[in-house]
Formats: C-alpha cells, structure tokens, sequence
C-alpha cells in the first residue's frame, strides 16, 4: 500500500469516527451494510474509469451507460421475458462492444477519448430516452427474479453480494494492473504512448483492451444498478455518474495525464465518497448540500496531498541545508 | 551459433576477412518529407560483427535511416533486405523479430516505471500460466549485469523520472544490450555522456563487435567514431557521400566528405581578442536541489568564456536552472554586475539579460509546433509588437536575419521547428536568444548532437559574443569542447566546484581529476 | 407532416412516467378531434430555459394553441406572455394566474396534500413522526405538496419531520429511505411526494423487512405504488388524473380555436380533483388506468 | 478563415438549407431572432471556455456557475433591490475573482484543471441551492428593469442585443486571441508550457489570466441566461451548460490537449449547436432525441475533420513521392 493510499485509509478512517461519535448509529451493521452495497456498485464502475483513466483517457459516457444498458436489461427480463442469464450476457456483451468501438476510434481514427465519449455521453441517454419514449422500465408489481435478486441485491453472512463481487473483481483486476504485462503496458502508455509504440508494442490494441474492460464493467454496475433501483427514468438515471467514478479515481491519486494510480487508491476513493453521501443523511444536513460537501472534500483532500508532497520535499532541502551547514561550520 | 559466435571472433582479429553475406543492405533508399528530401536513393550494408560509423552534417539524414531500420516510418521507395529477406518497408515488430535494437536519439523512457521494467520493456521474463504475469525476481536477476555493464551507478529500482539525462542514457544503452539483437543502432548515444561513460560506451560496443553483433554508431564526435568503427558511412543530403575502410578512416577525410572541404574548426575560437572585463554574475553560497547541503561559489566575468566540467550528476544542469530564475535557490545570493539579483522566475533572468540554452532541446528548448519565426520573437515578442498586437513581418525579418547569421537549414522562417533535424532545432534556440542582446549567457550541452561544421560555428558565435563584452557559461561534457572553447574551466564534482582552472593549466588529466573530487596536478 | 391541419401541443415539464397517462388522454382526444394535430412534448432537460426555448420553437413551426405544465410557473411570467400573445396558451398542473393564459386545468397540489394527511390520520390514529422524500425539494409541486401536508396535519400528533431530496436519482432515493431507516429509528411513516419515491420506500421496506410496520403514504399511480395499496403495505396513494387534464384540455383548446369560450369558466380554473385511493378502489382505478391507455 | 473554419460553415450552411426546405418557417425573422438570441448567450459562454481550453485546461463549472451568479444577479437586483449596474458590475467581478481563485489554484498550487473545476461543479451549485433554500430565484409579478431588459432582452433593428453583444465579444477576443502578444502566449502555453517558462514567458500569469477571462464571461452570460429565463431554480439551471461550451469549441476545431483552435471556430460551433437544437424542435423530431442529434452531428463533424486531416496529409505525401521520382528521373 503506497503512502498515498495509507493517507486516504486515514482520512477515511478518521471521518468514520467523527460521524460515529456524532451519530452511534452509523456503526449499525445495517447502516454499513447499505452503504457497502453502494460502495461495491460505484466501485465496480470506478474501477472500469480507473483503467480508461491510467491510459491518459476519459470515459465520460458510463454515466448515460448505465441508463441505457440498465433500461435494456430490465426491458429484456421484465418486457421481453428473456431468461436473465442471457439478459446478463447480452448486456454485458453489449458493453464490451461499446466500449470496443469507443477503443477504436480512438486509437484507430485518432479522436480525443474526451470528444469520443462526450459524444456517447449524449447519444446513450438519448437513444435510452427514445427506447423508452421517455418513459420509465420497470419491473411491474410482484415480478421477481429470485436468483437474480440474491445475487445482485442479497446478502451473504450480512455482506451485500455486491460488495463481495466488487472484492473479487478488485482482486483480480488488481492483479491485472499491477503484476500483469498488459498494466504494465497501460502505465508505460500513460506516460509517453509514442516510446510504447517505438517499443513494439501494439499500444492500439492494449489501449482498446483498457476501452473494453471499462464497458464490460460498466455494464456489470448497470445492471447492479438496475437491480438496486428496480426502475429507471433514462433522462435521470445514472446522471453524473462519471463524475463519481472519475472523482474517486482522483481521489485515489488517479492523474488525468496518465500513467499514475493504483487500484487499492480508487476502491478507497469510492469508500470516500460513499461515506460522505452517508454522512450527510446520517447528520441531517441539508440535502442540497450534498453535492458541495462532495466537492469540497475531493478539493481539500487533493490540496492537502498536494501540499503535503512539497512541505515533505521542502523540509528534506531545508533538513539537507541545515547539515550541510553543520558540515561545513565543523570542517 | 557457434558458427556465428566464430566468424565474430575471425571478424574481430581481421575485418579485411569480412566476406559472409550482409545481415543488412539498403537499396535506393528514399524518404520525403514536405518540402525535404531526407534521403535520396541511398544505399548500404552492414554485415555480421560489424562496427559502422554513420556521420554527416545536422539533417543529413542520418535518424531518418535509422528510424527507417528501426521501423519507425516507412521509404517512399527502396528495398531492405534484412538476413536474405527483401521487405519494402520494416514495422517496429518486424525490426525487433529480425534481431535490430535502437536506442533512438531522443529518449524514449517511461518515467513512471523503475529502471528494471524500462529496460524489458515488452520482452519482461513470464511467470508460468496464461495470465501473463511478471516474473519479477527473474527480471531483477537479468537487470544486474546489464546495468553492470553500462556502469551505471544507480540502482534497478530506481524511478527513471530520478534520474538525470545521461543516466537515463545509460538505462538506453543497456535496453539496447538486454535485447538479443544482431544489429544494435545507436543514435548519438554519447551526445550527453561525459567521457567517462562514453570510454564505457565505447568499450561496449567493442565487446559487442567481439560477439559478432553488429553496430551502426551515429555520433558528430568524429574521434569517437574513429576509435571504434571499422567502416565509416558518410551521409550528405540524404546521399552517400563515401565509405572509409579501417586505415582510411580519419578525421579530416571525414570532414571533408561530410561538408565538401576541409576545416580548422576550434582555433577560431580559441583565442580571446580582449582579455576579461569586470565580474558578470557571481554566485554566492547558492544551493541548488540536487545538493542542498553544497553551496556553489562562481563568478562569470564579462568578456570570458566560462567552461563547466563534471561527471554525470554532478550538479551543473541544477545549477544553470538556479542561475536561470527556473528553480529557487535555498540559501545563497546572486550578484549582477555587483547589484543584488532575485530571481522569481526565468522571466526576471531573461529581463536582467541572463539566458539560458536548456539542455533538453525537446522538452524545454523550443516549441516543435511553433514556426521557426515564432520560436525565435517568443522571448521577445513584445519588441515584434506594436500596441501589445504582434507585427508578423517584424517577426519574420528578425528570423530571417537569425537564419541566415547561423546557416539554419529550412525552407523558409515559417516552417514548423517539429521538422527540423536535432542540430538545427538547437540553432533556433541559439538563435532566439542571440536576437536579444545578452549581458550572461549560460549554455548547457550547446553542441549536444550538432555537427561538425555547425559546431565551428557555434564556437565562433560564442566566441563572438565573449568579445562583445557577454559573460558566457558554457556547461559541457565534451572535454575536447571544454578545453578548445573555455578561457578558464570550473569543475564540479558532487555540487560543488572543486576547482578553477587557468589556460595554462588546461589538461584532460587536470579537468578529470578535478571531476572526481582530487587536486589537480 | 400535415401542415393544413392547425397544430396543438401538450408541453411537459420534463421527462417522467407521469406523463404517460397525459398522452394517453391527448390520444384520445386526437381520436375525438380529426380537424387536428395534437402533440405531447417533452423538453429535453426539465429547465426553464430549455423548455421556454422549445415553445419558442413550436411557435415557430406555427402551432395554433399550447398547453404547458411550466417548469417555474411563478417567475416565467414573460415568458409565457411572450407565448400568450402569439399563441393560445393553457396551463395545466401548476397554474401561472398572472399570466394572459385562457384558462388553467388541473389538480391543486396544496389539496393533494392535504389529503395526503388525511391518509396519514387514518392510518395512524394515535399520531407518529412522518419523513418525506422528494426528488426536487426546491420545485413547486414538491413544495405545495410538502406544505399541503403539514397544514393538513397541523394540530393532530402527527408530524412531518423532514424531507430528503435527492436530484431525482433513484439509487439515492432509495439510499435516502435506508439511511432514514438507520438515522431516525423512531419515525413510524414515510411519504413518498414524487411518483417514484413511493415505489423506492416500498423497496428499501422489503429489503429491511419492514414492510407493514411503517406506514407509507403515496402520491402518483406507479404500478409499484398500487400494488402496495393493493397489498395492503401502502396505506394509500394520491392521485392525480393527468390523463383528465389532457383529454379535456386538448379538446378545450379546440372548441376555444373554433370560437366557442364557453369551457372556459369566468375565474379560468378547471380544477379535476385529487382522488385518494385505497385499497378498494386499487382495482377499478388500475383497470381504468389500463382501458385509458389502451393497454 | 481557416479551411477548418470554412468547412463548418458550409455544413451549417447545408444543414440550414435542408431544414428551411422542409420547414420554410426556419427562415421566419422571428425563429431566427430566437436562435440567434441564444446562439449570443451560450457564444459568450463559449468564447470564455475557449479561452481555457487553448492553454490545454479546462472549465467543468462553468453551468454551476451560471446557476449561482444567475441566482445572485436576480437576488441582488429583485429582492434587495440593489441598483442593476451595481448588482451588475459586483456580478462580474464575482466571475472574475472565482476564475483568479481556479487559476491561483491550478499554477500556484499545481492541481489539474480537471480536478479544480469539477469541484467547482459540485461546490457552486451546491452553494446556489443552499443560498435560497433549494428554492427559486425570481422577479415578483410586474418587476421590471427596462433598461436592463431591453440590453439583455431586447432588440436593435430586430437583431437581439444579446447577439449583438456576442459579435462585439467576438471582435475584440479575435484581436486578442489571434494578433495580440497574449494570445500568442496562450497558444505557446498550451503546445507546451515548459518551454514557454523556458522563454521567459510568466506562464503562471498568463494561464490564470485565461481562467480570469473564462470566469468574467461566464458571468456576462450568467446574466443573459438570468434575464433570459427570468427565475432560476439552481438545482437544474445550467446543467449541463460546460457540455455545450466545450462542445462547441471542440466542433470549432480546438483540442482540448491545448495549442489549437480559432476564434471563428468556436463562434461556428455554438452556431451549429442551436441549429441543430432549432431543427429538432422545428422539424418534431421527439425531444428526447435532441441530445443524441447533437452528439452525433459532433461525432460525425470531428470525425470527418480528422479523416480529412489523414487524406490531405497523404494525398500531400503522395505528391512529394511522385514530384521527387520525376525529378530523379529528369536528372
Ligand atoms: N517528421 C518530419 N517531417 C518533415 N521533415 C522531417 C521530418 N523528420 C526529418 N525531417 C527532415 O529530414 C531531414 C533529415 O533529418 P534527420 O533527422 O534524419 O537528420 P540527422 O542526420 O539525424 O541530423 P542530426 O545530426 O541533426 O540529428 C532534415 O532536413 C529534417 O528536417
Ligand atoms: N528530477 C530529479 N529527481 C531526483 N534527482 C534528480 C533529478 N534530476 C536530477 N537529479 C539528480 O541530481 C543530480 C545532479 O543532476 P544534473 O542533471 O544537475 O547533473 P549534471 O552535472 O548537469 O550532469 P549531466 O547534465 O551531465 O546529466 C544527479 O545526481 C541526478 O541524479
Ligand atoms: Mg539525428
Ligand atoms: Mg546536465
């Protein structure tokens, strides 16, 4: 765990209990139940973000994302009656192409990932929005899918399935970035993509990958969020949703340039800012307010990292300094 | 293999032997740009266990056939044959599968990967199974040596984002080394390698040789080329100008191929025409970040050039970006022409007449996307105005001037600097201070990858400014350049100067110990 | 496009389910009104500029009369006179009185309120504490209802104690209930003020086991909603009758294009009453619900 | 003009004639009063957010900000009653002191702009909504500015003032951008900052000087939307409004990796915008598709500007090769 990480696992920690001494209730099982539920949901997607992101890419579109692929997914099982495992795949699927496409435009076809998929942001919504004539999907009174709903809503031992499934895919994906040739590849990309390329490696190729993980994990949490909501207004759901997972990312020590980040670091900036949406229920401070505390947490935090590495650099100069003058008054 | 390993070995004890097939030829060559014929029908080979010296002046074309190898871009026309097989034009793949390694001339490290996974870079040793995992403990056990053997004095963890310039040169040398390759190119490897680690360069190339590698070494340092090449390769505007075979290979016949005539390049620099003026910019008790405990003493007078030697890190880049307003100081203070001098930023340095030619052309010597005109007002840009709007034809005429005055090869002032070959992009920024009028001019690496001929006249124009009353430092790792140039030559060593050198004291033997920390003789 | 026949155009004022049974009632009323082009349109963001900007728009492509549910009724006055003076202009859900608009037609959200308390009290005789949710706490309809209710349960034991917004994001809605759930224990009823916050309490009750202890007071039709009142885990919804609103108001507007002001009342109201439902009327309003949307 | 430029104004050009084709009534003064009204308000809006992108940044407040200034220009001058050209002129200086504060925070303290102004985002509108309440800013019934009104509402020989106001923006931010000593700074910063510094450029002055610009601008339009709209409900006013800005310089030709971009440019992207939102409106294409229209006339417009680019580049290419071996032959 970087130094980085540590610092934000601290604030968390300490935030955590500050709320508690305030309100005991915040240490309820099922309060922290609830509130890992939506860690695991926005930790999936964030993670999706975070591997866009390590390329010196943005993928502003997850948010529209999870409003149209979680309107097709309730469409097909609740609508269309399709059996939700090839519901489940399709979506996913369907995900994996998108963000497939959105790889190949920008790697082939030489567009900024920031136009590429501010432009899907725009699109998905609306064709969600057409789909469903603006409209809601929903599932209608009664209508259940047992082992769907214990796999994506349910709970095991106390622990909400989803964050269970955000531990696992953040295992593994740990992995994959930090120990795998292929994050290896993303970091090198991230920082200077023309050396990659003088290098022989196909960086299109691993660029689309990081493209398509992103999609299929973004259509994982749509349909998590799908299930979590049960229904869905496309010209609301999943609004700003990008906004969370790239805030986490940063958060998470993520640079917007590239080839910086870990993954421990976006799972606890998602817990972050989980903890904060908490906290102001829990607290009772005005809901408007939501937004800018959000805000003003991810500004101090990224200050005081920011601050804290040139105090650190600075004290070691000065600490230097005063030696060399000790040294040298000796000599 | 053996079979290889023995012709290498015959190869070494007597290259007129040399008759296998090429591993390489080049056939016709040819490369355009807009506006620029690159190469013209240019052809070559290089066989096994080979050292070639490839010269020629700035934009002669010498990167372009290496990037053209090295499967970078493609030939508009022309064939390559690489071990037998003909291809029209290489992918970087390709290259890599059939055996060439290139250490390109502009660095091409990750900053954000330590030194170890640079070096493997796309070859990294597997750990067993499907996930494609690195094996790590087998990467560090593979790094050692190599590093070992470019004489590298930091370790395989380091961050390459902590090291300076020519370390990361080494890290470059070493990936070429760690891949097995049959043919290893070198772009100006030892353009900011002191001479230490270039002898160290050297000797690797011979060892390379030895094992029936061959090597294409590019370098304007033509002693270089003369201690190791067995042929030497001269470039003149995209065409062949000649061959040298071993024993006729020297300095002058090489000039003289390269340029069309022969030169005596340093004694018109050499001599001062008037002796040297009051002090300039003195520094006092200055620290700079790479050695805060360290204060740096110096004075640059007016009239005199001014060489700064040290080894690799020895702090003078760092201190050049504290004289320069870049970095701040800790602790210290600058006097110019006696009068207390704060620097806020590099912008206060160039308002008082200081200016600095950075040694990273690339990244903070100009602006590739600007033009050449543009490069040059920039510092400038409100004496090419008139009510704050910009005078384009003040603009050009200034460069214009600048163009001609240091023979920047382009085809016009407008054209995108981005373009230019390594030595004329380190004419525009030359030039653009030189349109100004300085009081101190401090040059770090100022020939770094300029040619022969180019250089002459870059001593001239240094030499010129010095008899215009400028205080110039020059910051430089080539020895011959630091003992041919300087008036007198300052040495650091581990960020402080350890001692002032007078003419009659000049001597390699002197300036080295000097670097290492001893008395000199 | 049948450009001979005179256009008229259903505003909303934002994308919701709400409004489907509004175009149920502007279909019917297309079937009844063959001389017209009736449209229901939806702003693409639910913003005053936006919406202002689309009726700018269909003034332009010339249609003959509009009625809006306007996005801030109180302060677009200018604006809907704009629209007035080229147009003939209709409000409906949230009325502009001070406006030059022909007539208004809709429910009272201060009754729906209102009677929404009336729920409350029925429910819970003995008094309790309510927590309501909301998607937008600063929009009109939220703050009538809001206010509706509390003057409705002024005196009685029962208090609303607060209400939670969420930017109509249903997964914070829903995260609304269960941090309610965890931050005040002692609350014993939940009102849902927005069509879908009654169906996201319902959930986040079942998903803590909760149904049936805490009463739950709804507003709007969602199916979800009514399968509640119709299970008995909801004590009852208030409804409005959008689809009342635009079948009667599109063939106002036609008969008032025509010459014939009779429809419009001196005062300009047409008010169409809330309703509560309940558990036995759950049944006949949903079939009615399905026989009007042609389902 | 650039042939960039020129492009974009034949495809506004052709999509003009397309739709006045159709719909005839595209052409009637008043429709064209009407979208040239707004094209001022989100040109001015543009034009500032044009100016950051340049030196590679970014501005994601810019629609929290129109919420609250919008709010507090209508707050000042409505309910406390304060003379308009006072509520005017602290209004703008408001702008500008929030842009010095972004751009004090992006090259004192070295954040990314990403990251500055995304809290920015969640922190104004968060403070607007709280300032009334999560209520409603408005005039009351027969509050009226009639100077105010016809400056930001009114019209001169039926052109609106506030387009009039746009091209008068438009002018003297050409000069600045394109002939003065500070625009070409700007665009040096943003090719690459270091070498800038390297020049002697006070690179730090120049970009929060940018930020400056952006955040006056944004006021001014602030204001025009504020008298536009006439009330203002800060939880939704504005969303979205950065989209469109940058949305219309990236149509315009910038990149958003700084260095690039043209003032007429910008200008041409704003106007295509509202000609796309006019037509979907005029032609009754359902409103929920508005937004994938515009996202996809973007997609489509930066795609064939970037296939263009690679086609003229090679066909240039092509020419050199064939001219070179002419001449070869000739010799
Ligand atoms: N990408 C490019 N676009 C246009 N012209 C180019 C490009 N790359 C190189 N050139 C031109 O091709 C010619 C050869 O350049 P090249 O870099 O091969 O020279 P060089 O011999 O390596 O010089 P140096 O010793 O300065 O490194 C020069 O005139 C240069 O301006
Ligand atoms: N960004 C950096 N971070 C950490 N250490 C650095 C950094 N840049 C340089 N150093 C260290 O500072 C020391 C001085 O480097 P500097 O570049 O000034 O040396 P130099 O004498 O100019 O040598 P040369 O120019 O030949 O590389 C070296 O030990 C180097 O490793
Ligand atoms: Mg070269
Ligand atoms: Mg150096």
């Amino acid at each position: 765990m970087s130094k980085k990480d540590l610092g934000l696992l601290i604030l968390i920690l300490v935030v955590g209990t500050v709320v508690a001494i305030i309100n005991p209730r915040f240490l309820l099982p099922i309060n922290l139940a609830n509130t890992s539920n939506l860690i695991g949901l926005f930790g999936i997607l964030s993670i999706g973000q975070a591997f866009v992101i390590i390329t010196g890419g943005i993928e502003l579109s997850v948010g529209s994302l999870v409003a149209l692929l979680g309107t097709l997914f309730i469409d097909f099982i609740a609508v269309r009656e399709m059996d939700w495992p090839l519901a489940f795949v399709l979506i996913i699927a369907l995900g994996g192409i998108i963000g497939l496409v959105h790889g190949w435009l920008i790697t082939r076809l030489k567009l900024q990932p920031f136009v590429v998929t501010l432009c899907g942001l725009l699109i998905y919504r609306g064709v969600a929005r057409f789909y469903t004539a603006d409209g809601t999907a929903g599932f209608a009174f009664g209508q259940n899918f047992p082992e769907l709903e214990f796999l994506a809503a349910g709970r095991s031992w106390g622990v909400p399935n989803s964050f269970i499934a955000l531990i696992i895919i953040a295992i593994v994906m740990w992995v994959v970035l930090h120990r795998s040739v292929f994050g290896r590849y993303l970091y090198a990309i991230g920082k200077n993509e023309e050396a990659a390329k003088y290098s022989g490696i196909r960086t299109g190729r691993i660029v689309m990958a990081a493209y398509v993980i992103c999609g299929v994990l973004t259509a994982l949490s749509a349909i998590y969020f799908a299930m979590y909501t049960r229904s869905i207004s496309p010209a609301s759901h999943g609004q700003f949703y990008e906004l969370y997972a790239i805030a986490a990312a940063v958060l998470g020590g993520f640079s917007l340039r590239g080839g910086e980040g870990s993954l421990i670091g976006v799972i606890l900036g998602t817990v972050l800012l989980q903890e904060l949406q908490n906290l102001v229920n829990l607290l009772g401070i005005p809901s408007s307010l939501n937004f800018a505390v959000m805000g003003g947490v991810i500004l101090i935090g990224v200050l005081v990292d920011q601050q804290w590495g040139v105090f650190r650099a600075r004290r070691l100069m000065l600490e230097a300094t005063r030696k060399g003058a000790a040294g040298a008054a000796a000599e | 293999m053996a079979q290889r390993l023995l012709s290498g070995m015959m190869n070494y004890s007597d290259t007129s032997i040399v008759a296998s097939a090429p591993f390489l030829s080049l056939e016709g060559v040819r490369k355009t740009y807009p506006g620029v014929v690159a190469l013209d029908g240019f052809s070559m080979e290089v066989r096994a266990g080979e050292v070639i010296g490839l010269v020629g002046e700035n934009g002669a074309g010498k990167s372009t056939l290496m990037k053209i190898l090295g499967g970078v871009t493609r030939p508009d026309t022309g064939t390559i044959t690489v071990d037998g097989l003909a291809h029209d034009g290489l992918t970087v793949e390709a290259s890599i599968g059939s055996g060439i390694a290139f250490v390109h001339q502009e660095l091409n490290l990750f900053e954000n990967l330590d030194v170890a996974a640079n070096i493997f870079f796309g070859r990294e040793p597997l750990r067993a199974g499907p996930l494609k995992l690195v094996d790590r403990a087998k990467l560090r056990t593979q790094v050692a040596p190599l590093l070992k053997r470019v004489g590298a004095n930091f370790s395989a963890d380091t961050p390459v984002a902590a090291l300076s310039l020519a370390q990361q040169q080494m890290v470059e040398i070493a990936k070429a080394l760690s891949i097995k390759a049959r043919l290893v190119i070198l772009d100006e490897p030892t353009s900011s390698l002191p001479i230490a680690e270039t002898d160290k360069l050297l000797d690797v190339i011979t060892a390379l040789k030895a094992e029936g590698i061959s090597v294409i070494f590019i370098s304007h340092r033509l002693h270089e080329v003369e201690r190791v090449a067995d042929r030497v390769v001269v470039l003149r505007d995209g065409m062949l100008a000649g061959t040298l075979s071993k024993s006729a290979i020297n300095h002058d016949q090489m000039v003289k191929l390269m340029i069309g005539r022969m030169l005596k390049e340093r004694e018109k620099a050499a001599e001062s025409a008037r002796a040297p003026g009051s002090v300039a910019l003195s520094a006092n008790g200055v620290r700079t970040s790479a050695y805060p405990d360290r204060p740096v003493d110096l004075d640059v007078r007016h009239g005199e050039i001014l060489g700064l030697a040290g080894l690799v890190g020895s702090g003078r880049t760092e201190l050049a970006r504290v004289l320069f307003g870049i970095d701040e100081s800790f602790g210290g203070s600058l006097l110019l022409d006696g009068k207390e001098l704060v620097l806020g930023s590099a912008a206060d340095a160039v308002a008082s007449g200081i200016f600095l030619v950075p040694e990273d052309r690339k990244l903070t010597g100009i602006l590739l996307d600007l033009s050449i005109a543009q490069n040059i007002s920039l510092p400038n840009l409100s004496a090419h105005a008139r009510r704050s709007l910009v005078s384009a034809s003040a603009e050009a005429a200034t460069a214009e001037k600048q163009k001609s005055n240091l023979g920047i090869r382009a085809p016009s002032v407008a054209t995108r600097t981005g373009t230019l070959s390594g030595g004329n992009q380190q004419k525009v920024v030359l030039a653009k201070w030189l349109a100004m009028n300085p009081k101190v001019m401090i040059l770090d690496e100022p020939t770094r990858g300029i040619d022969i001929g180019a250089k002459a006249e870059i001593y001239g124009l240094m030499r010129a400014l010095a008899d215009a009353g400028v205080a110039v430092l020059m910051i430089s790792s080539d020895m011959e350049e630091v003992i041919g140039v300087s008036d007198r030559i300052a040495v650091m060593h581990e960020g402080q100067i350890s001692g002032i050198l007078d003419r009659e004291h000049f001597s390699q033997e002197n300036v080295l110990l000097l670097a290492v920390g001893k008395r000199p003789k | 496009r049948a450009d001979d026949k005179p256009t008229l155009a259903f505003v909303v004022n934002g994308a919701s389910d709400f409004w489907k049974a509004a175009e149920a009632g502007v279909k019917k009323a297309q079937a009844e009104l063959p001389d017209y082009n009736l449209e229901l349109k939806y702003p693409e963001q639910s913003s005053v500029a936006i919406q202002q900007r689309l009726m700018d728009d269909l003034v332009t492509a010339g249609v003959k009369g509009i009625m809006v549910s306007a996005v801030d009724p109180k302060t677009s006055t200018d604006g809907l006179n704009k629209i007035a003076s080229e147009t003939a202009l209709f409000t409906t859900d949230s009325d502009a009185p001070q406006t030059k608009r022909v007539a208004y037609i809709g429910s009272s959200n201060v009754d729906a309120g209102k009677q929404a308390a009336e729920i409350a009290k029925k429910a819970m005789p003995d008094g309790g504490k309510c927590l309501g949710f909301v998607g937008l706490l600063g929009a009109d309809n939220a703050k009538e209802r809001i206010q509706g209710m509390k003057d409705g349960l002024a005196g009685t034991k029962i208090e609303l104690i607060d209400v939670r917004g969420d930017d109509i994001d249903q997964a914070r809605a829903k995260k609304n209930v269960e941090d309610a759930l965890v931050a005040s224990p002692d609350v014993t009823c939940m009102v849902g003020f927005y069509s879908y916050n009654t169906p996201r309490i319902y959930e986040a009750l079942r998903d803590a086991g909760k149904l049936g202890q805490i009463t739950v007071v709804g507003f709007d039709d969602d199916p979800i909603t009514l399968g509640g009142v119709k299970e008995g885990t909801v004590a009852a919804t208030v409804v409005q009758q959008p689809f009342e609103w635009a079948y009667q108001g599109m063939k106002l507007m036609a008969s008032y294009l025509k010459g014939d002001k009779s429809g419009v009342p001196a005062d300009g109201l047409i008010i169409v009453p809330t309703k509560i439902i309940g558990k036995d009327d759950v049944d006949a309003y949903a079939a009615n619900l399905a026989a009007m949307s042609g389902k």
